[in-house]
């Protein structure tokens, strides 16, 4: 029944052809995969992650140089970089939880990684080209029933890659939260402690989700810098971070769907109206404000609520 | 979710039609963010100059009088921001000539989407990556507006023979920000100390450091002459001013930022060397064209003239769109890209500089070197790098 | 090179009670309502330029030129008080990201109204103390005297007087406090405006020594709150001696490693101490 | 034995609220610990179900040591305690709270085969036997009827009733009850002793806590008294209510003497 939402993206390119509004929607769609799968340790398992941009930075890293370096595809770099996070994930989750880390120092402590990691990658020179960033020249390819291996290129390629991955990773994340991962995931975020008493492992699911969470992020990453065709250490900039936190806060942390409204809203909404910086920068800070301050669950929980009211 | 796909093509179909005589020129600058400091000058110098030429009337070509509309948004440095924004001014504004950017970083994003549109469009811009882009194939649609510092025409060549002519420095720090800026400087400058005979010690600091006192105690252990500090007026303050209190050095050469920081300590400070595009403060007096500029500055925008940055309205920007119209009046064409293009490339423009492109695209204008000694007292070299 | 360790220690120091009075800030509304302000930030930048216009422009003595700038300061956290951070007490989170909307407003105001052109106060006091190679600037020490001044009556206020006591004592326990008598409502309104306006100070302070531009909150609430984390949040004296410990670690580590990792040191200690001894330094665990 | 408690010490700081406390548990048998406020009842608890870790002793579960193991290892071993001011999940629904509380039963029966409710195509009410195990207990605690309400709704009875219903969906072989009848009406109370019966005919043991003496005498069959973290007395109830020093404890010396 859900899968009829997804019906009118898959139409909407042929409604218009515009460059532009494509690429709104690609933005929107990569940075949709990041927010949701942030949603899964922020919302769905209650801990404050800032670790988040630098899972999407190092893997969009790890995917390109992989790919300079050693000539292999986009598919074939995938892999280490989505290893590499997950490798990461875990000793950094594991360190926060050993110790028990709650809310803030969670945050505090996730917070410093990420910015050691760009720190590294801004200082790495050799390797990451420092501040000057990396241009990424090639492109995936995917093979389809109509004209085998092709390229992706341009919008409407894009359009239906990144969207196929942005469904990939919705699926992903309801199937485990349908499941008794998921149940757990809730326990942990309403009370620890009778979670602990139920014979919930505490520790395992908060990594599992973390770890699953970064997954995903990476590969958000990578098709961020495959798609831009450029890499830069500002993608583990904690502004990185607070764009992905604020989608989730506007769209609603309760909901799967609810993060890509968010990326949606915060993507294009800036170009639909022409503002000066300043008045965007303000107007960003007076729609955060108000989000957490009226509508706590975000546009997607409100309607909800709005629906069920009615 | 369907509603606001709704709204983009609202959005999409409201964007007006390209009106009957008036030329769309676009910009895609940082004019905030931590990156604005060439993209606030640009955009400033730009929207005065779009004024001006409106208030006059417009421009005739070919007897047909031409009104400008500028469509210049924010990309705050960020790549994504602005390719969204200049794909937006390719297709649904069908902009022909786009100013900027002057960010590498944002430049080498676009770069490949550009490229598309070769022949179709021009794109001025100061970003240094430009300068590698310049004269390869199906890259006739850029241009570099902004003197380069390497090569035999370079101002970094100039600077540092004077700097060896009139101090003799043996070795040089250079303090730079760690950050696109910071790097290039190094690239560049780095050999051709080398080249001199100069011995150079380099330090990084990070985007956002105030005290400078530990590094600078550092790069002073070095014993070098000269401080050679950072680019941008935002650091440049308190590097001067510390280095100078806590005696760590007097001497300074610098080929980015102003006179500022100079004059502010000038009691404590033996030399100082600055490349500016323009000393306006004494241009002001002596040249009828930039009193006029700063006189319009006041007015349009209403507060006082930024003298400190106002040099960098040579990055692409004030005089680079009436040359761009004269180039349109002589070439006799509003949208044939290439004839324009010609045209540009064959003039030199008198304006605030005397600008001139050389054959690859890339732009030579006139700058001051300006030399200040203790107490103050300031000698301008002009220098024609024609 | 035993002179560059000692006079980048003492260098330390004074740019460390800067972070301090930042931290301080943090602890107490931390304490008090439960949540991290990371827009004190902003209104130490408000406190700059207020501090820079009146010495400047209007042309008042720097000691004049201070009280606006602080009674401004209080002035706007009172105002984000009364509208915002009122309706996130004890909620870390949307706290945060309140902070976090308000930073981004703050700044945008401060462009509107400054530009990104940096503003350069003339100097109040210039010229440097010199022992050998080390040299003190003589304003650095004006400012670091006047911090631990401040520092030091903010403790004096909060261990002597009955509103220092209560706010103490909400801090360890807030219910047996209210049972006590303690007007919650006023006591934490109270705490955030003094912290902003110890922010504001510490701005004001700022401009005597560094030149201005908008996003110079951003930098200084990090390090305010990592001094505060260091020093172990809810503890007043821990968040000055983090502040102190972040300072030398940044000044004395790049001497010896690279400058561009500078912000890396802090960070580095803050971890350690949290896994370590995860309320702090000086903090006790609640 | 299936627990025994030797020499079991809890300090906090100065305070001693634990020295010296052995006993043990029999499989089937239902203790009852009771004790004045204070006396170190709901520490001793903790203690079992690692919450808290002792400062000295040690925990024999099964005949092997478990203290200062943490709560979930302990759970999943078998042992589950419910909290004296009942905690929930409070925004769930009465239905999801047990449900969640099946975690453990689940994992026993299924282990990674759990995997597979990652399937798409297999659809989210699988495990019927387990959800049918939820309703059967929803229905034991008196719960079937507000199942789809949010746990925040609740009476504070039903609240406590809802506690043991978790616990029990955990399937433990001891089932530890902190105060399970304090705030409880009678007739509530009457569920309790049903429920607490059937879980002993399903030969779970059980060790309730609590100062209610007369309810601990009817469903115990043997009695712990503690008193400042002192083990006072143990025996069959009868005997141990009518222990001088428990009626001093209670009552104060004038009784005792009399």
């Amino acid at each position: 029944m859900k899968l009829l939402l997804w019906v009118p993206f898959f139409i909407f390119p042929a409604l218009v052809q515009s460059n532009f509004i494509l690429t709104i929607f690609i933005f929107s769609f990569i940075l949709a995969i990041a927010a949701v799968s942030f949603n899964l340790i922020f919302g769905f398992t209650g801990q404050l992650s800032m670790f988040h941009a630098a899972a999407f930075g190092i893997a969009a890293y790890t995917t390109s140089l992989t790919v300079s370096i050693f000539q292999v595809s986009f598919w074939v770099a995938l892999l280490p970089a989505i290893c590499f996070t997950i490798v990461l994930s875990l000793v950094i989750g594991s360190i926060c939880f050993k110790f028990k880390l709650r809310a803030f120092y969670f945050a505090v402590v996730t917070l410093a990684f990420s910015e050691l990691a760009r720190l590294v990658i801004l200082n790495w020179n050799n390797v990451t080209n420092g501040t000057l960033g990396l241009m990424v020249l090639d492109k995936p390819s995917v093979w389809l029933p109509v004209g085998g291996m092709v390229k992706i290129d341009g919008a409407v390629g894009w359009y239906f890659f990144s969207l196929a991955a942005l469904i990939f990773t919705v699926a992903l994340c309801s199937l485990v939260l349908r499941s008794w991962i998921g149940r757990c995931f809730a326990a942990i975020r309403l009370n620890e402690d009778l979670a602990q008493t139920l014979g919930i492992d505490i520790f395992r699911y908060k990594l599992l989700s973390f770890t699953l969470a970064n997954a995903l992020a990476a590969i958000a990453g990578s098709l961020y810098a495959f798609y831009t065709g450029y890499i830069e250490p500002n993608y583990l900039s904690i502004n990185q971070s607070l764009d992905i936190i604020s989608m989730v806060l506007l769209g609603g942390r309760s909901s799967i769907i609810g993060p890509i409204a968010g990326a949606f809203v915060l993507t294009g909404l800036p170009h639909m109206i022409d503002l000066s910086g300043e008045t965007r920068a303000m107007l960003y800070g007076l729609v955060l404000i108000l989000t957490i301050l009226i509508m706590p669950q975000g546009v997607i929980g409100t309607l909800a609520t709005w629906r069920r009211a009615a | 979710m369907r509603r606001f796909i709704w709204l983009v093509i609202l959005a999409l179909t409201a964007s007006p039609a390209a009106a009957q005589n008036v030329l769309k020129i676009g910009q895609i600058e940082a004019q905030t963010g931590a990156n604005a400091i060439y993209g606030y000058m640009s955009s400033q110098g730009l929207a005065l100059a779009v004024d001006q030429i409106n208030k006059a009337g417009g421009f005739k070509v070919a007897d047909k009088t031409y009104t400008i509309e500028l469509i210049a948004s924010d990309t705050r440095g960020d790549p994504k921001e602005a390719s969204i924004q200049f794909k937006r001014l390719l297709e649904t504004e069908g902009v022909k000539f786009v100013y900027g950017p002057f960010l590498s970083n944002v430049f080498v994003t676009i770069e490949p989407y550009a490229k598309q549109f070769n022949g179709k469009f021009l794109l001025m811009g100061g970003a240094t990556r430009i300068h590698d882009f310049l004269g390869t194939p199906d890259h006739d649609f850029l241009l570099r507006t902004w003197n380069w510092d390497a090569g035999p025409k370079g101002f970094g060549n100039l600077m540092v023979d004077r700097l060896v002519a009139e101090t003799g420095a043996k070795k040089i720090a250079m303090l730079f920000q760690n950050d696109q800026g910071g790097k290039v400087l190094v690239d560049i400058y780095t050999p051709l100390f080398k080249q001199k005979g100069i011995e150079t010690q380099l330090e990084l600091f990070e985007p956002g450091t105030k005290d400078f006192s530990a590094v600078l105690a550092k790069l002073a252990a070095g014993n070098a002459d000269i401080l050679f500090p950072s680019y941008s007026d935002a650091y440049l303050y308190d590097i001067v001013r510390q280095a100078t209190e806590g005696n760590y050095f007097r001497k300074f050469f610098l080929v980015r930022g102003s006179l500022g920081p100079g004059l502010k300590n000038k009691d404590e400070i033996d030399d100082y060397f600055v490349y500016v595009p323009k000393y306006f403060e004494q241009a002001e007096k002596t040249d009828s064209k930039v009193a006029k500029f700063v006189a319009d500055y006041k007015a349009f925008y209403k507060r006082d003239f930024p003298y400190d940055q106002a040099p960098l309205c040579s990055s692409s920007c004030y005089d680079h769109l009436f040359m761009l119209v004269e180039a349109m009046k002589k070439a006799g064409t509003v949208d044939d890209v290439a004839k324009i293009r010609k045209q540009l490339l064959s003039m030199t423009y008198e304006g605030l500089w005397k600008i001139r492109f050389d054959e690859k695209g890339e732009e030579l204008f006139n700058f001051d070197i300006l030399r200040m000694k203790r107490g103050g007292q300031i000698s301008v070299t002009g220098v024609d790098a024609q | 090179m035993l002179q560059l360790l000692v006079g980048q220690t003492l260098n330390g120091v004074i740019v460390g009670t800067l972070y301090g009075i930042i931290a301080l800030g943090v602890t107490l509304t931390f304490g008090i309502t439960g949540i991290v302000n990371f827009a004190l930030g902003e209104f130490m930048m408000i406190g700059a330029y207020v501090t820079w216009y009146m010495f400047d422009i209007a042309g008042l003595p720097y000691p004049l030129a201070i009280l606006p700038a602080v009674a401004i300061a209080a002035g706007c956290g009172f105002a984000a008080d009364q509208l915002l951070f009122r309706f996130t007490r004890n909620n870390l989170i949307n706290g945060l990201l309140v902070s976090i909307g308000l930073i981004s407003i703050i700044e945008a105001a401060a462009l509107v109204l400054w530009t990104t052109t940096p503003k350069d106060m003339g100097y109040v006091l210039s010229g440097a103390f010199r022992l050998g190679a080390v040299s003190l600037p003589k304003m650095k020490i004006v400012v670091f005297a006047l911090l631990a001044a401040v520092m030091f009556l903010t403790y004096a206020a909060l261990s002597r007087t009955w509103m220092g006591r209560a706010a103490y004592a909400f801090s360890q326990n807030p219910e047996a406090a209210m049972l006590m008598g303690v007007r919650t409502e006023i006591l934490q309104s109270g705490v955030v405006v003094y912290s902003t306006a110890l922010a504001g100070f510490g701005g004001a302070l700022y401009a005597s020594l560094y030149s201005l531009e908008p996003a110079m909150g951003g930098l200084y609430i990090l390090k305010g709150v990592e001094a505060a984390i260091l020093g172990g949040i809810g503890s007043l004296i821990g968040s000055v001696a983090g502040g102190i410990i972040l300072g030398v670690t940044e000044a004395v580590g790049s001497i010896y490693l690279p400058g561009a990792f500078r912000d890396a040191y802090g960070l580095v200690f803050v971890v350690a101490i949290l896994l370590y001894q995860p309320a702090g330094l000086f903090g006790t665990e609640r | 034995m299936l627990l025994e408690v030797i020499e079991l010490t809890k300090r906090f700081g100065g305070l001693t609220a634990l020295s010296d406390v052995s006993f043990a548990i029999g499989t089937g048998e239902i203790v009852g610990i009771f004790g004045p406020n204070g006396s170190g009842k709901t520490t001793l608890l903790n203690l079992i179900t690692g919450i808290l870790a002792p400062s000295a002793g040690r925990i024999l579960w099964k005949s092997t040591e478990i203290q200062g193991q943490s709560p979930h290892v302990i759970a999943a071993a078998g042992v589950v305690k419910t909290f004296q001011n009942p905690q929930l999940f409070l925004e769930l629904s009465i239905y999801d709270n047990v449900a969640i509380a099946s975690h453990l039963r689940l994992r026993r029966q299924y282990g990674l085969r759990r995997l597979a409710e990652l399937l798409p195509w297999r659809d989210a009410a699988r495990h019927s036997e387990v959800m049918q195990r939820v309703d059967r207990i929803l229905a034991l605690c008196r719960l079937d009827s507000v199942r789809e309400r949010t746990a925040a709704g609740l009476s504070y009875g039903q609240e406590k009733m809802l506690g043991v219903a978790m616990a029990m969906m955990c399937e433990p072989d001891l089932l530890l009850l902190d105060e399970p009848a304090s705030g409880l009406g009678e007739d509530e109370i009457r569920t309790l002793e049903e429920v607490l019966r059937d879980l002993r005919g399903a030969a779970t043991t059980l060790c309730v806590i609590d100062h209610k003496v007369d309810f601990l005498a009817r469903v115990a069959d043997r009695a712990i008294a503690l008193q400042q973290g002192l083990m006072i007395a143990q025996g069959a109830p009868a005997e141990v209510l009518h222990h001088p020093r428990v009626i001093e404890a209670y009552l104060g010396r004038h009784h005792a003497r009399a």
